[in-house]
């Protein structure tokens, strides 16, 4: 997100005309909503939204049939954990007024102070509530994307505490440092449109470490752990496409041609770095796989993230054809080479095509998209390429540490990994004690004698 | 009684029903299971890792008949299962103690 | 949805600038359209719009496998049948001018009237025809809500006739009531932004009657009748909350302040009642399950809908809590005691969360919000409860008498229930003709011979 | 799409206003983009797209268990590779300056010069990118739409191949002839809103070229070939009607009335034709079908596309009346009788639905819902229907020769048709090596040394 | 030892499963099958075109049991699963030569 | 011919899939069923009402081998799909009068 004074010069251009037209000095205060932009990002929003549980089915559809209600939930409760969370304090440490370059203070507590009207620090044709909670949607699908790491195997009360534990500890800091007023990587000039450190890096590294604490599911590596429908994990896939749209686009904060342009550099990456994952998959393997066509949008998705309101469509396609094969080799080459067991690859995607993505933005960044931009090292300005760099290794370190602390600390009071005999039974069952597909008569319903009176 | 039991290639159940109709026969069993034989597997990728799949699907279909019809019954289905190929299965035959018609509880030969 | 004037103060203030630039004059007709409202509202509408179809999921997860096209055919049909009764005449009955203060009269039959141009008495910057296909979307949905109740055992003429009756003879003089100009439940001053009573508790209470002139399904107590597909009941409650955004924030008919204040709540209320839901049938029964998640954000979102536009966001936290928890002990204590089959409880969530949702409004709504509502009792407004309670009472009433009445009069044209062989097989058998998921080589096509020539 | 001069007359009244304000002289240029028409377009854009993975859905639940993914995979690349075309040459190729009335020229070759401003001979009050982003998005859905005819049996790389030809030598040109400025069809004056001819005519002509092309699939008469997932395609079904509201309304290129209307009539329509086929087939067969009502729909959506922007609602009605009833008898009756193997019924429900919408538009469009349009037969104007003709005859033509030319050459180089025993074992494990639904433990990692060191 | 493998409508199981257990047998084993006999298939259309589906949903329960139970077993079973409609399925019992508890490796009679 | 029918736990059959191909016995089928026995059943949840399950998902393994290597593959398949805890699953063995391999037409133990 770029905090572009476009509207405020244009809201400049306005004002002899209202000084010609007096008496429509009352107006003064609320034309600065503006209903286009208003409903733009409301309604991005609601994409944005809609993106984790396209996550959810994305994950499930790749996991066993025994564990699909339980990597569902883990997508499902952060949307309902961290709404919460974020409209009591999450929303204050991320953007509320700096304290010391680090974090947000707590003036907005409980959204107090967040209202109707437009908070021109961050967006001025729009109420502050709208830009409030478009960044609540970039707070969920963040600690949601983590849970594919760890899906599988980890206890579900484990499960919640780390999630609340990370978006507050890991995630509302690392906005901050980013997009918050005044935040130390902002200041710095680090360009990240719509989240590629934020979201991506910061969820593809806590998914590594993730799974390395956690360790590897039974059987990996000996029985094939095979996606039970993918079907549904490519509905995910075109849930999160959809919802992308919203998600980088928006990030625009209006309704302006930098939407636009935002728009269509997020489809063509998408495309072409599916395209580019399912040929090197073919070349590789002899065959040109859905799951690939799948996973390839998505990590070209994460790729423009952070180049999206800066680059133009070409250079999108290569950001994607890129993205593609680079996280097809992570997932592919590099992991059973490493031999840890990030179940659904959220650090060969995310981590490293977020990576791929905020340094891509360093190369290919160019004003003429966005005069609020910098321009990158192929329009002349190398020193982007070491900004981003910085940006990318403090998302790194405090995605790495804080998840390393939290898991430790919460392993504690709980334990993380469910007993054998519960992932073998699967945690659907063992978690929920609800079977995903029952689809035959299996048992009777526990102490008949309930049924009661009832009539007409 | 006898039992047959057969294991066929899915794509092949519809001949062999319609074989056996002509024959006379319509009552039978029938359920999905995977075979395993000399049939090559196949392989499958899933995220750039390779799995070789041994179990390939296949149809089972049971039917019981009088002893004395087991031969011609085995005939027509092994003419109407066969491609020739590796994989057409197999049809295991075995004698049964009785058979019992729920709805009637008429028994042995009657029931079936 | 509340008629505020502020759009219609904002073209005062601009009648001056007007005045000045006399030639602009030719202006005064269209400008009224705002391009913004306008796609927010459309939007919304096609929000609204997939929230039957989430529901047709939600309700069809929930059912055996035998019965999951029947059910989804429900939703489905609904919106087809509801589509043309709308713009045939449910409109002008709920819209129309008004008929002695209980229905509208029969002025805009088959659109008559309802153009391109805005009718400022229900929104005056969006076209007629805009508020009119928004509207369309609440008489679907509401419909749609009752067959949760009845399913797995009505017939399929049966429930046409009931379907086109229902809505026709209820719902739509009941959003007159509520929202029609000069409608007696407006005219009280009775507070329901977004259809707490129109569209839940009329929904919620028709459900429940049904279920008991309907009787039990066979086997209901002693055979477990389980849900057969939860993932997609989970999507379907993605699709319903997705679609709800439109629901709510579009009931303010303008993208505005208020409109993020609907937003806002809508989405904090749901995640609150989801893990109020969670959470108790975690201390209930010892698991936290996937289809309270889904069931508890649905009796949030409902819960929220008539408060919506009067409540800030701590208030929605609490909204939702207490919906999450009661809609559960409704669910799982007060039926199994009470013994009445409403299948998919549709009166434990939609009556109950409704009525719920309709006194909280009397307790926390407050002008700071929305100049245009009322103070509840917590702002010092004793009245507002009463209101509110006169109100639910009406909705109640009308709903139950209704929907008594029409089921009784269909029963003397057509049988209601499928007969005992026709459930025990299904309904996607019996009344359709068709196999949910055919997965493996069962039959043959009837009457060979029929394939011809064909070429090439 | 109808480039209609409403606009520009309202900037025109704005004149003088602005010369009253002359330091407001500077905003000439931006304020030409409205921020609600740019909203509008860019979410019709998103709705737009959602509509081909509604596609593979709606497609993949209705081939057997065996080719879901590859058939949900034909959609998804093609949403990959068209995107990719389009921006390097398929946009210019289709509103590039004109070349002969035939073709756009290379001027806009990688996207030159489509930039954030506003292109006036197309959309005077959006961006450019958007203009062009929400074209792409016909562009996808029209070369997806006919895969449906040659499911379960193509071999992919003859598809890829097939494709991408398709949408650059017919789909390209056609677009231009009907929407390009000086396109030959449309300086006829020929009635096309929003892809009538364009999208479903091309599409629908073209499966059944593509269809005799590569005959009938094995066992096709013999046995059945049954959905194995009804709930999938209802749920694709849905997210096309969803997708519609943006293809249809969007069209207007402007978040106003026409827009509003033609909202309101392709729901109508839709509504209408569900309910007829329905009907039809109840009659019929005896039984009221899911698959119907989803089938239904779609040809109402269709027959409406083209005359969206020009009919009133009661005309929409008949218009989806008639489609529902005509789409039957094709899909139901012709096709038996004629014997070829349009597997998924495009030729039925798109090639006939879209013949009879755009000779509906010619007899029920009038200039009272659109000034720019034409008055239809029915409002005195038989011209009309003669020139609709003359575009559904061009537009069968293209598709047929192009289709046919196209498959023979791609035969040439490659296979089109999957050799027996692939189709037998189906065409997910022998063109793409995966399983749709492994829901069982079915062998073993290939290669267990692979997973090496890991660690913790 | 025997075997009695009952085809029954997937409806019955319930009351199959407590009649046995009031019988006092627990250990059985249970699969989806399809049946083809004299009950009459039902019509499916699709798009237009009647599909004549003559396989039916039908579950297969298998219990091993000692010679000696098997005539009340039987009985038991017949008596739950009836409705005396055609389709009600059947019983067929044929003797087994041996049975074995994984977990502990008896045989015989104590396996089961 | 005997044939060997198991009923095992779900997570063994690649630990009993290895162990026979070491022994060198490659075919058999498979099939998905639910069993009920000693093993407890579990309860699930739905809207705050209880269900107990008590039909556990099990894997079948059917082989049909030659009689004088029956002894050996139930050791085999014991062994392998052990893991000491209640229900672990049965072996059941049953002598069966002739095998054909469709494709050839063999008969008996050339079939197998
Ligand atoms: N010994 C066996 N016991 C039980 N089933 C077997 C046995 N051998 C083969 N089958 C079944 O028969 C099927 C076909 O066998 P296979 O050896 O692949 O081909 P073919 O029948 O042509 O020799 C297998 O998939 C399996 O289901
Ligand atoms: N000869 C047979 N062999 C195996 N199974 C049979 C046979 N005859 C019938 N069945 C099974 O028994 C079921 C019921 O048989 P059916 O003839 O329809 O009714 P009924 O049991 O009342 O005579 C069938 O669906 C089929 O599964
Ligand atoms: N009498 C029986 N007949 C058929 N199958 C049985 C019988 N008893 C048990 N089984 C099968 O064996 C499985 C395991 O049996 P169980 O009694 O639970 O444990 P264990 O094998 O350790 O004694 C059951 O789930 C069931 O499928």
């Amino acid at each position: 997100m770029i905090w572009r004074s476009e509207r405020l010069k244009r809201l400049l251009y306005l004002v002899p005309l209202m000084v010609l037209a007096m008496p429509a000095c009352a107006l003064a205060d609320e034309p600065s909503i503006d209903t286009g932009d208003t409903t733009f990002i409301l309604l991005s929003a609601a994409l944005v939204w809609i993106m984790t549980p396209g996550l959810a089915l994305f994950y499930g559809g790749m996991v066993r049939r025994k564990n699909v209600l339980s990597t569902i939930m883990h997508s499902f409760i952060i949307i309902c954990l961290v709404s919460v969370q974020w409209v009591l304090i999450g929303y204050t440490l991320a953007f509320g007024p700096d304290h010391g370059h680090l974090v947000g203070d707590l003036s907005w507590l409980g959204l107090k102070d967040v209202g109707q009207t437009p908070n021109a620090d961050y967006a001025a044709t729009i109420p502050h509530l709208v830009f409030m909670v478009f960044q609540l949607m970039f707070a969920i699908i963040t600690a949601a994307l983590i849970t594919g790491s760890f899906a599988e195997r980890m206890r579900f009360p484990a499960f919640l505490a780390f999630s609340l534990l990370w978006t507050t500890i890991v995630y509302d800091p690392l906005a901050h440092w980013v997009w918050g007023v005044d935040g130390w990587l902002r200041n710095l000039g680090a360009l990240d449109f719509a989240g590629g450190t934020v979201v991506h890096i910061s969820s593809g590294v806590s998914g590594l470490v993730a799974a390395l604490v956690l360790g590897r599911r039974r059987g990996y590596g000996s029985e094939p752990l095979l996606p039970h429908n993918l079907p549904m994990t490519v509905l995910g896939a075109a849930l999160l496409w959809f919802g992308w749209f919203g998600f980088n686009a928006g990030s625009a904060l209006a309704a302006n041609g930098l939407a636009a342009s935002a728009f269509v550099v997020t489809n063509t990456a998408a495309a072409a770095a599916a395209l580019a994952w399912v040929i090197v998959e073919w070349m590789h393997h002899g065959k040109p796989t859905v799951l690939g066509a799948a996973s390839g949008c998505v990590a070209g998705l994460v790729a423009i993230t952070p180049a999206a309101g800066f680059v133009t469509p070409l250079p999108a396609v290569l950001i994607g054809l890129v993205a593609g094969a680079v996280c097809y080799l992570a997932v592919a080459v590099l992991k059973p080479r490493l031999g840890y067991d990030d179940a659904l690859d959220v650090f060969g995607v995310h981590g490293v095509g977020g990576t791929w993505g905020a340094l891509a933005t360093g190369l290919f960044a160019t004003t003429a998209v966005n005069p609020a931009g910098a321009d990158g090292l192929f329009y002349g300005n190398a020193g982007q390429l070491w900004i981003q760099l910085v940006g990318v290794a403090a998302s790194w370190a405090l995605a790495a540490v804080g998840t390393y602390v939290i898991l430790r600390v919460v392993s504690l009071f709980c334990k993380l990994r469910a007993p054998a005999d519960e992932e073998e039974q699967g945690l659907d069952i063992s978690q929920h004690g609800e079977d995903g597909y029952a689809d035959m008569v299996l048992g009777a319903p526990a102490g008949n004698g309930t049924v009661g009176l009832s009539g007409v | 009684m006898t039992k047959i039991e057969c294991i066929l290639r899915p794509g092949r159940l519809e001949e062999v029903k319609d074989a056996l109709g002509k024959f006379g026969i319509h009552g039978m069993t029938v359920s999905q299971v995977l075979g395993c034989g000399l049939q090559k597997g196949r392989t499958e990728v899933y995220r750039g890792r390779e799995y070789s799949i041994n179990l390939l699907p296949k149809v089972k279909v049971e039917i019981v008949v009088r002893d004395d019809q087991v031969n011609e019954i085995v005939k027509v289905i092994s003419e109407a299962a066969r491609t020739g190929e590796i994989g057409d299965g197999k049809i295991f035959t075995y004698r049964i103690d009785n058979a019992i018609r729920i709805r009637t509880g008429e028994q042995g030969d009657d029931a079936i």
